[in-house]
């Protein structure tokens, strides 16, 4: 059953040195006041699975949280290079880190495998590409009843889950929406899991336009609620505020530069605290 | 008829052309999605537009600048999750075509966006995969565009990231329930098919004011040309204008805040 | 690109003598009104597919069109056997049929990976149970990962599918709410698709209650639309009326007696005719 | 504390209790259904009622006819699509306790929905397994609760549509990766458990005036009892009357129209 914590403890009673964690987020909702929260609290070690590492990531990987990344498109979404996964991958700085990455429909569909608890996803995928020459977690089956070759891949199944939400209400029911990507597979995929919202409201029912079929994830199903107001900037929360197009476009600089990055850690996570 | 138009300019009126009314098309961020509006936005009002980040039928009015923005779901008929669109709708059968970005294409149109040099030690580490691989097996057929260089088109891809025609041009051949793959590949420069019978990249259509010397300096083999080379139709003014309008209110929104 | 057609006219073009036909409705939403057509237009030899047969089924099975049926739980929900079905399989009435039975969650999934484009659909199922030695068609894999087994059904891709929902848009866009079941599956997983509505409205997106994530089924994934009000009578439609819970109980009486059936149908279907 | 309740009543409101508040229980339509709500609507508000139709927390004013009545989603907090019920919820572990009814059951707790007699020509051919072959496996326990009778308790079953405990009482023994199984079952006589070494239905309460006789004359094998077997509770008044209540507001919903 959910349990409202703050971000700190949340993150704190979560996330171990050593996990592996998901922090997920289509473009849209992406949980950085909670990966600030995980750079403030120095955790280290961490196999971050991400679909798309983004900017929250290369942050965690800069500021030396991580060991691996588990992903299936690592760049800066219209702009260009993570400068801080690249650094780390190509020169090992701060730390030297493993990668072991996807195409979309695989890490997609391992999400679901994750949340349908299975241990393997089956798609047909990865037909003559190269990623299963240096990715040693794809494999190939045959159905048994037409005999068609199709890819398996090891479904995700993260030690946490951390994703950002429009709303919970006071039973800790979480409604997402907008672009849902695969944050509730996610959820239902880890052992533990933390959900940041914009907001507390009484009874998701009773809002204005509740939908029979929206995306809400029951509170019994999530471990801990934390309220994080403006939680997914620069990403951004449908219903709340936009994306801040600007500033990824402005973190490429500032990524490009390991003094200018630690400069703006040391400014932007780790002197600012925890705002909710 | 002596319009003022760039070779971008030139590039995506192009790929926009290559969309018909009613397709429905899997849009990659960048040069297609830029392309895949102009032509919903002229010609075929009625194309589908996908994004993998879950928005069908999406109608933006600015140009996103990434896969997911806000803009995208807002003008979506509706939004689905990551798995259910790469599910139902990729590897469903529901695409007609994928429309693709690349960093390096080769000679069968095979594409590599996951590094320069060598997979331990790269020279330069791209973003990856994404949505490439399946989005270029699972859709019926694909179109790729991308500016023309000898750093893009390379003999042979330094890594097969996405399937064009494999290593031999042969790597469809006999794989069961996967699409056509790349129908054609539009640059700056020029319009080019795989050959029908092995599959080497062909210039079918050279860009007005482009000569064969052009592309040939700028893609790293020696270039075939069809026996029939066109010269590619110029951009119309209306489709110049509307693409202009398009990337000025692409400016201003991104610029903002 | 959905194609606006009388109910005859879809029936009469896309339901083949011997088609495999999926009629899905969780409960809700059940397609009566097709079903009756199907009868009307004297179709045979059909392969049914539906995980709760339910009194449509039933009966089709009592009118001759089938010759085999798929399903997972053949009951009247909350009243008991299905007569119509039990006469065929039992005593061959009116003519033998065939039956392949399947769990709920077998089904479910065989119908998600029919969606998907899968040949098979992988899950842990039917573990102890003795249904796969009645059932060919139930295979066991081992997951190259973790060698656990689990059991393989091939996916459903029906020849046709035909489901009912509650509004279709001017471009053939379909809202289905409530109990959703696995109505998007089925379309999504047949060669050709009929959906009956309840009504046509302008635009979907402009409708009061609108939702971003509310299940809609686009017009080009579709292949014919027809309106027929209260066309899963005595199933429901949420938001416009309700199950008739004693038209269920009183089918009881009805199907138990050949007769008794065989007149109902005249009355009630054959000489019926298509209302919308 | 002379209150009159039938032997139905009795059993299920003995169901009931058996559900505790806080679990998440994946409900069979029926006797199930009849328990899970009584006991939602007296000690376990916040037990969490999970139907196969796919709605997730429901809170019916009337008991359901059918697995899908509009009455479970509109008082849902949300409902989801099938494939997501058994996938996501029920075999992504999230369900503590199946709730489930039958036709027939074993010694082993095995459950036959399937059919009285043989397979290709059935003496009465039943409805079949539904969601129980995977609720049985999937949720972390599963309660039963059915009427006892000699036709229903029988030594072996005609055919296991779920299992128990199978035809050895070993059927989960070493099985990765699925629930405990049936850890008790409800009937209007008694409540049985299986035996923690054999898995051999044992009865360990007796409803009020029941007789081991009673038991063992509705039971078709020679039937264990615990050695310190107990007398079921009463039902309390309030029990009574909440359930009384919701079974006439049922019966006026479902004769209407």
């Amino acid at each position: 059953m959910a349990e409202f914590l703050s971000l700190h403890d949340a993150v704190a009673r979560y996330v171990e040195d050593g996990a592996t964690v998901a922090m997920e987020g289509f473009t849209h909702l992406i949980p950085f006041a909670a990966g600030h929260e995980v750079i403030r609290q120095g955790k280290r070690d961490l196999t971050l699975i991400r679909m798309t590492p983004d900017l929250v990531y290369d942050q965690m990987i800069g500021a030396g949280c991580v060991k691996k990344v588990i992903f299936s498109w690592g760049g800066n979404p219209g702009v260009g290079s993570l400068h801080r996964l690249r650094d780390a991958v190509e020169k090992g700085w701060p730390n030297k880190i493993e990668i072991l990455e996807h195409s979309h429909a695989a890490m997609a569909c391992a999400f679901e495998a994750g949340a349908a608890g299975l241990p393997l996803a089956v798609l047909r995928g990865y037909v003559g590409s190269e990623l299963p020459n240096v990715n040693d977690q794809i494999k190939f089956i045959e159905c048994p009843f037409t005999g068609e070759r199709l890819a398996a891949v090891p479904s995700v199944r993260p030690d946490v889950s951390i994703v950002h939400a429009q709303k919970a209400d006071r039973a800790g029911n979480v409604l997402v929406e907008g672009i849902v990507g695969v944050q509730k597979e996610a959820i239902l995929a880890a052992r533990k899991s933390i959900v940041t919202v914009e907001e507390i409201v009484e009874d998701l029912t009773e809002e204005p336009g509740y939908h029979p079929n929206a995306c809400i994830i029951p509170g019994w199903a999530i471990d801990a609620i934390a309220v994080a107001e403006k939680g997914s900037l620069p990403s951004y929360a449908h219903g709340y505020y936009p994306r801040d197009n600007a500033f990824y476009k402005e973190w490429d600089g500032i990524a490009r530069d390991r003094e200018a990055f630690t400069k703006w850690i040391e400014e932007n996570v780790m002197n600012a605290g925890e705002k909710a | 008829m002596s319009l003022e138009y760039t070779s971008a300019e030139m590039m995506t009126v192009t790929a926009a052309r290559a969309l018909q009314n009613g397709m429905a098309c899997f849009v990659g961020i960048g040069l297609p999605s830029e392309a895949a509006n102009l032509a919903r936005l002229t010609h075929a009002p009625q194309v589908t537009l996908i994004y993998e980040s879950g928005t069908l039928q999406t109608k933006p009015d600015v140009l996103p600048l990434s896969i997911g923005d806000g803009e995208l779901c807002e003008s979506a008929l509706t939004t689905v999750s990551v798995p259910e669109m790469f599910r139902y709708w990729l590897q469903g059968g529901k695409v007609d075509v994928g429309f693709l970005g690349t960093a390096q294409i080769d000679r069968y149109c095979n594409l590599n966006t996951t590094l320069i040099g060598d997979y331990q030690s790269p020279k330069v580490r791209l973003p990856g995969g994404g949505g490439a691989p399946e989005i270029a097996t699972n859709a019926g057929e694909v179109f790729i565009t991308l500016k023309h260089s000898p750093r893009a088109f390379v003999k042979d891809v330094d890594f097969i990231t996405t399937l064009g025609f494999g290593r031999d041009g042969k790597g469809r051949d006999n794989v069961p329930n996967i699409g056509r793959g790349p129908t054609r590949v539009i640059t700056d420069l020029c319009v080019m098919k795989p050959d029908p019978d092995d599959h080497e990249l062909t210039v079918v259509s050279l860009h007005p004011g482009v000569t064969r010397e052009q592309v040939q300096e700028a893609t790293g083999w020696e270039i075939r040309f069809a026996a029939d080379l066109e010269t590619t139709p110029e951009p119309s003014e209306r489709e110049l204008e509307v693409l202009r309008e398009l990337k000025a209110r692409t400016a201003r929104a991104h610029a903002g805040k």
